[in-house]
């Protein structure tokens, strides 16, 4: 049983290396692929499949736990255990597993709408309470598996089939509700950018605490281009990196500065000096940083957005707390000897 | 002089204020009585709000003590003994007292303020109108302070002593011994001396004023019933059932997993295990009963035994995920601690309406076994059985509870649990099926799939909530599969029935014509029944259920034996129609559905109707 | 020349890839078929993926089409034609072809490739495996391809219009005009006259191809079905529901208010309401089932028809709330569109296993009235009787449908609104209770309570889950009254039996000693199968429930008329058990659990068994 | 139909006005009040009673309602519109008694644990709509109903029933969430400040769209003294007043500032010299600011948090905007015959 909390990267000190270094191959089931032709799906979990082996655990440790909708599928296609669960429920589902557990690394597969709108409750309280797992959020900004209804981070106006006058539901940011969660890693990441994915999902595992990070995701059936907006050297993408001054733009000509009113704003990096630029730390304490920095997201069409890791911070993860108070006799007939010690109970009489 | 008297039982409920500490007194005086060798039942009953404005009906709290020279089943119908200490109290209870019983009154309360205030025009105590009753009136709490007033308390305090007073008078009257609950006083008030001291002479002085008073002229004797020899203690259903939930882990050798969310009368359950810790009992609160069941499902998944304890509410949020379980066939123990519904209803007060909901409250074909507790200390046998069930077949089983159970207390012979039967989880450790590969959906010879924790070489394999494929587990929509599977399902749960003992009725003289069915804590009402109606020359048999689903395989020849089936039940008819529909018997529903146990008296008497209409056909 | 020949009925399947347009393809021949003035019936089957991969049988998307000259009920148990656009369309659907069936192929896709990816080892167009088939094999897309050529559209545009050809060539085949489809082309593809045209040339060279060649020696020719007069559309099960509702709010003067969560397969529901907004429809995509529901009930307390539309999973979620609604006395319409379950299960197969979750589903005593659709047009009529009852009763009402009557389409003879009975929602305007009091839990003689809506002046009063004072509506703890309350609830649901028509059987010589009794989508293949079975010279009754509860007042007579009670359902017998429980007869379950309607030639053969059985008792 | 949406201070203004005047008593109603003596409820409950009649509406245009808790038991005790419902689906139920009806105030009344635990999704999902519904969160950092469990806003380490060796949940801080979830009115006050919590609550029931107070509420019984911490002139109770510096402590010495890392941190006024004092501002676009305000609250014991209006901007409400797409024909006749064309549909066949 644990009893001092682990730091962050200490994410999966706990769960057994494997003893032969695993493949790729290692981490694909034998069960078909079966999402739409071009779905951003594939590629994030072809990343995945590709970063598992480099963690360097055991894949029988491996727990991968989902809700429903189109990348819910992903448990069925990794070679691990697995749950395919029920819609929006799969933080709950994991919480168990990773309180249960100490030598597992709990992933958590999810929606746009399996997370932050049938399932919002489990998401938050999961980061409120920071227990170890990690929760890849497919965000596509649309119901895919039901054909396309408007989802919370779909943009208000959307046309869809639900909303055929134009959606009037304005979306949450997914990383500013994190933040106001007590979320302790927040991160953001884009399914085509596998450089970065793995970057992102590896540090995140390795966190130890609740680690959410959002994935854009093409769905080219339901939503095409949703992030389009993103791509291209001039594209409003602008990288997070702790320590690092933030500049995106082309050439990295733009930066983020405080303004006189404090609020963070872009402006040129030629005209404000680069030792003007903000510098990010993702280890601040203080989640206020992180929750500006994610408001500079669109909330409409996605043109602009930061990426990587908003916050990253320690705090003690809930299920090594949890497990810090309980124990058990090793041996059986000690562990029913106590237990006869406490059913029997101080106040008793024999006839 | 006093009297002895010599009784076979009595049934004494103490009555006060909410901050009048009703309920220490009477589990104080329940202990003596333990002790004093007589059987027991008791019956606390709260107030719907946490603290109702003081000396009003809504805020009266009370607990009712049966005792008895023989094995009883209820805390009883109606008291034979009312102890007052405040109008509301006296208003609150006296429709219950049994005509010509006793009424014990702290008169210092009946003030015309405290009268008027539950609108008693006048005081009961001396105005004529308890005439049918033995009144004992008397200043409770002037003699109380009196009493401790050597000791240097202020007033508040020294009031708040009177119901130890009253304890000290009633050990006088039942002619039990003092010394138990001054070792108790002394040891919970080690701390405080002056409060020790104080509720320490407050109990002297209350047994003194028995003895020297001439109020009383009686006082009475019970001697103690004839029990099996053993240890016994004192216990509630709730702790019984967070017991045996914990013996039924230990058994299987799996450590407990209970994911909670609070709610009366199941939230006892959740602080009694998050008590036990170091017996391996991991206790999530969870932020609702969904993310509760989830996390249980989850840790069983991870191979612990997942448990979740709620009451109606909590149960139908919780059905999608036993669908889910049902799917995954995995171990999983749902305990419905039953109150008074629909919707919010009446959460303080008992009833048994969830059995349709726990038989059928999925989607889908989701079968699950369901079984019942039947008394306070049986809700551990129970407990001991739902998690045996779940870790054999690898099945979600709901555990059926109720607020009479989880608050009323009995004497219990605290069991060897070395003696318990041992649980197999079966855990799968290596390849089951062709060129070494893992089938999770084969099966045992009792239908239970293979079980394979996270953490085991070469069995990775995925599950979830869309339809299994036989055997492989692989995601299938073939017609034939799926009707393949789900009558598996059925077949797995319908199976229990041939591992559970047979039904057997309790038909003393095998010539009863009319046989009483019941479950859960009709039990006891049923049983007291029974035995009054067997006393006034009757014959009637009784069956209890412990199983709900399956049913006991021979249940419809039992049942068949009988002219008449009578199912008395807290709700409009539950069990009866499920008899009805499995074996085309005519059981008759007995319904009572007030937020009360069944009444013996009224039961019986109605019992007693029926087989006289019987034996006349 | 080709014959003509002329055929009572037939089933066409169009099978192809997801991409290839063969929903499009079915329902405009289904169109054609209605103008003909045959009686049709119709069912699309979709792949569970959104799009699984090309070529396989994952994504094969199919619609069957069952037409004929007199009134049907189902869209057929086994096509008499297959059109297969791929190997993967023939390989998935070639199983429920009858024998001697006729199969249309696209012997382009039939390339090696193609086939191995459905596992066929050589041709089976060439390799004689299909000999007892009337196999007609050409290059559809060849064909298609060469026929729009001259319209200078891309080779990957120019293929996506076979679909069109081969809707020509059936077109042909069962002679029937090609001018609608045309016209359809023009309005649909107005914006986009390339497509447009191609889409006619393809029409038009498909049907050229079945009157030049020689492939094809008989046509056939159907005449119209017998139907009353009136004007006829074509309706699909969800939008008939949805329509019907409308028409319940409108008839009761009320907005209409959906509250829903997307879910198969129900979501079309949410859909086709959310594009009727100009006719007083609100619709609200909820962040869960338990928020549509709750945000329906609040539309109802504020005076609306609160209505939540769901599947399985979701009415789980549900059951709370519905229990609150049943304590609040409050109008609202829950619609359960069934699916295979349990859990997840088979989201895109029908099956009617959630009738006991709607009976039973709820903690405590929680009485809600259920009623189920019979057909595709019927899901109108089902949802007004739902609106009525809800409103007319102030209650939850629940609504059950499946994802076979969803999707399925059949003619519908398009009613008269203004003829429709008008809905009376009663509400309450001025004080009903002593010194000018409001009384919300007053009831009428129907015992549905008070209803007075916020801004009504003077008549303020408060709701909740907690037990009701009768008639105050104050929270209330009194026995008594629980059980006054339980009880009225109970008699409120159950005297809505004396405002619904009597069962009464279909038993044309009144000579059938076999009764079948049936409930929702089980509708067509009960109607089928007795037809054909009376068609055999045998006789045999039938009787189909709308009101699942209350049933209704006469049923227990109807059923003891008969020798045997069989009750075919797509689950495990939940009627057979309601209907065994209730009037103590022995109903026989007939039980199919496989995702798909029940087969009407199993079925029909089944049944007929048992009648000579029970002929020869 | 409403077509445009209405701005801020116009939350009440399609709900009809009283005739006459009307009094405290005329929201009393019949029903004895429950609590235990010394509850918070009770001042919350008279402070509401005081201040809706000041609001010129007509009584039975209003509507409140509740889930299950202590605090929830309100609505009996006031003589309009209510509904006590289930634990945790108020907001969602408010929700669609706003979408039905624009002429009513609507009212939820909720706990910490109604609000944030079981309710936590319907609360965030209103407040991202913004549907034109004030929330009071009665706030006590405790299970009350049911007797004393630890709750989302319980400090970690609290000794409860059901956490015996000290709870291990970190709590969310109510603001933050609910910024965290785009909503447009966020404040906090204290049950015993009768004019602070009138000043607030009107304040948000007149906001078009969501409103959110948490009420710091004394459940005497099981968290006694849980806000004591704020009383008296030396306590760290911070007052946001828009468009004032923000000053606090005796004589109000002491003043937020925002520090070289740009981050708030307090400050003596003496020392920085007020012109260096952060100045609120409320209507600020940018949740950002508002943000880092409420991180100034303790989550342990509380010995310093800010109160008053952390955020009120300008958002459409969503009961608006869904009201502007829907229309019917006023005459029921007219209606049916619409929907007779409707039905029919553009493809009948006659027989
Ligand atoms: C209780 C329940 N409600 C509704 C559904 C239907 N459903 C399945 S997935 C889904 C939404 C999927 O959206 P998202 O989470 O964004 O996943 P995506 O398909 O876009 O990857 C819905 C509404 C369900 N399966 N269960
Ligand atoms: C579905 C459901 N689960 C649990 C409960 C039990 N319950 C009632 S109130 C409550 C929590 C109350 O806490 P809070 O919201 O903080 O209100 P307070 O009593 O402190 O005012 C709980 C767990 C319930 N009524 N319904
Ligand atoms: S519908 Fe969209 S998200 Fe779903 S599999 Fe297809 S492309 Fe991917
Ligand atoms: S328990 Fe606490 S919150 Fe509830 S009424 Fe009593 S004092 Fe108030
Ligand atoms: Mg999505
Ligand atoms: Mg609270």
């Amino acid at each position: 049983m644990t009893t001092t909390p682990l730091a962050p990267g200490a994410g999966l000190t706990r769960v057994p290396l494997a003893v032969t270094p695993l493949t790729r191959k290692d981490f694909t089931s034998d069960q078909e692929v079966r999402w739409c032709p071009g779905c951003g799906d594939y590629a994030v979990l072809a990343t995945f499949q590709g970063l598992m082996p480099q963690l360097g655990i055991k894949k029988e440790n491996t727990v991968i736990v989902s809700g429903i909708g189109c990348s819910s599928r992903f448990p069925y296609y990794v070679d691990s255990y697995g749950m395919h669960s029920i819609h929006g429920r799969a933080p709950a589902i994991a919480t168990g597993i990773a309180m249960a557990r100490e030598d597992l690394a709990v992933w958590v597969v999810t929606g746009d709408g399996d997370a932050l709108s049938i399932g919002g409750n489990h998401l938050i309280h999961a980061l409120r309470r920071n227990v170890n797992i990690t929760v890849m959020l497919f965000n596509n900004r649309i119901y895919g598996l039901t054909k396309g209804q408007y989802s919370p981070t779909s943009e208000q106006g959307k046309l869809t089939k639900s909303s055929p006058a134009g959606s009037v539901d304005s979306p949450f940011n997914p990383v500013s509700l994190a933040l106001g969660a007590e979320a302790s890693f927040v991160a953001r990441t884009v399914d085509s950018h596998r450089a970065h994915l793995t970057e992102v999902l590896t540090a995140a595992i390795s966190h130890r605490g609740a680690a959410l990070v959002e994935i854009y995701q093409n769905c080219p059936i339901f939503n095409d281009g949703a992030f389009d907006g993103l791509k291209g050297p001039d594209s409003g993408l602008i990288p997070l990196r702790h320590g690092e001054p933030i500049r995106f733009g082309p050439d990295g000509g733009l930066g983020i500065v405080r303004g006189a009113d404090g609020s963070l704003r872009p402006a040129a990096v030629d005209e404000v000096g680069l030792e003007n630029v903000l510098v990010h730390d993702a280890h601040r304490d203080d989640p206020g940083l992180a929750f500006e920095l994610s408001r500079l997201t669109d909330t409409g069409t996605i043109l602009s957005a930061p990426i990587g890791i908003f916050r990253d911070v320690e705090r003690p993860s809930y299920d090594d707390l949890a497990r810090a108070q309980v124990s058990v006799a090793p041996d059986p007939a000690r562990r029913l000897a106590e237990l006869q010690g406490l059913i029997t109970g101080p106040d008793t009489w024999t006839v | 002089m006093t009297d002895i008297t010599t009784l076979d039982h009595v049934v004494i409920r103490f009555a006060g204020d909410s901050g009048d500490g009703m309920q220490l007194t009477g589990s104080r005086f329940t202990h003596e009585t333990a002790v004093a060798g007589n059987d027991f039942s008791t019956l606390p009953n709260f107030p719907a709000e946490i603290r109702a404005p003081a000396g009003t009906v809504a805020g009266v709290s009370s607990f009712q003590l049966h005792f008895a020279n023989f094995d009883i089943r209820t805390p009883g119908d109606a008291p034979d003994v009312l102890v007052a200490m405040n109008p509301a109290a006296l208003r609150a209870n006296i429709g219950d007292l049994v005509r010509g019983g006793t009424i014990i009154a702290d008169s210092a309360d009946f003030t015309a303020r405290n009268l008027a205030k539950v609108g008693y025009a006048s005081d009961p105590l001396t105005d004529g109108s308890l005439d049918s009753y033995h009144v004992h009136a008397f200043d409770l709490t002037g003699q109380t302070i009196a009493a401790v007033a050597e000791l240097g308390l202020g007033r508040k305090d020294a009031v708040r002593t009177r119901n130890f007073y009253a304890l000290g008078l009633l050990n006088w009257m039942y002619d039990r011994p003092v010394e138990g609950t001054l070792e108790f006083l002394a040891h919970k008030f080690a701390g405080n001396p002056a409060v020790r001291d104080a509720n320490t002479a407050a109990v002297k002085a209350g047994y003194a004023f028995g003895e020297t008073t001439e109020l009383f002229a009686t006082r009475y004797r019970i001697a103690p019933a004839p029990v099996p020899p053993g240890t016994y203690r004192q216990i509630s259903g709730n702790r019984a059932l967070g017991y045996g939930l914990m013996a039924g882990a230990a058994r299987s050798g799996l450590p407990l997993f209970l994911g909670a969310y609070p709610i009366t009368p199941a939230s006892d359950v959740l602080h009694i295990l998050s008590n036990t810790k170091q017996h391996g009992v991991t206790t999530f609160q969870a932020e609702d009963e969904i993310a509760a069941v989830g996390a249980a499902l989850g840790a069983s998944f991870a191979g612990q035994l997942g448990v979740t304890v709620t009451s109606g509410p909590g149960m139908a949020l919780k059905s999608e995920t036993i669908g889910l379980a049902v799917m995954l066939e995995l171990p999983l123990v749902v305990v419905d601690v039953q109150r008074a519904g629909p919707s919010t209803g009446m959460p303080t007060k008992t009833e048994q309406a969830d059995l349709t909901q726990a038989l059928f409250g999925r989607h889908g074909e989701a079968p699950v076994p369901v079984i019942a507790a039947a008394s306070p200390a049986d809700c551990f046998d129970a407990a001991f059985e739902a998690a045996r069930i779940a870790v054999t077949y690898r099945t979600p089983v709901i555990l059926l509870s109720d607020g009479y159970l989880a608050n009323g207390a009995e004497p219990w012979q605290i069991p060897d649990l070395a003696t318990l039967p041992s649980i197999d989880p079966g855990f799968a450790t290596s390849p089951n099926g062709p060129d070494g590969s893992f089938l999770p959906y084969a099966r045992d010879e009792k239908l239970a799939r293979a079980w394979a924790v996270p953490g085991t070489p070469g069995l990775q394999h995925r599950v979830g909530g869309l339809e299994k494929a036989d055997g492989t587990g692989a995601i299938s929509y073939d017609p034939a599969n799926h009707e393949r599977m789900v009558r598996l399902r059925a077949a797995k749960v319908a199976g229990i029935a041939s591992d559970v003992p047979p039904a057997e009725a309790d038909d003393p003289t095998g010539a009863a014509r009319v046989l009483v069915v019941g479950w859960g804590s009709t039990y006891g009402p049923i049983a007291a029944a029974a035995r009054r109606v067997r006393l006034n020359s009757r014959e009637v048999a009784t069956l209890h259920l412990r199983h709900l689903n399956p049913l006991p395989s021979n249940l419809g020849e039992v049942l068949r034996r009988y002219d008449r089936v009578v199912v008395p039940e807290m709700n409009l008819g539950q069990l009866a129609m499920v008899l009805r529909a499995t074996y085309l018997v005519d059981a008759q529903s007995y319904s009572r559905v007030r937020g009360l146990p069944i009444s013996v008296a009224e039961f019986a008497a109605d019992l007693e109707t029926i087989i006289d209409e019987e034996s006349q056909r």
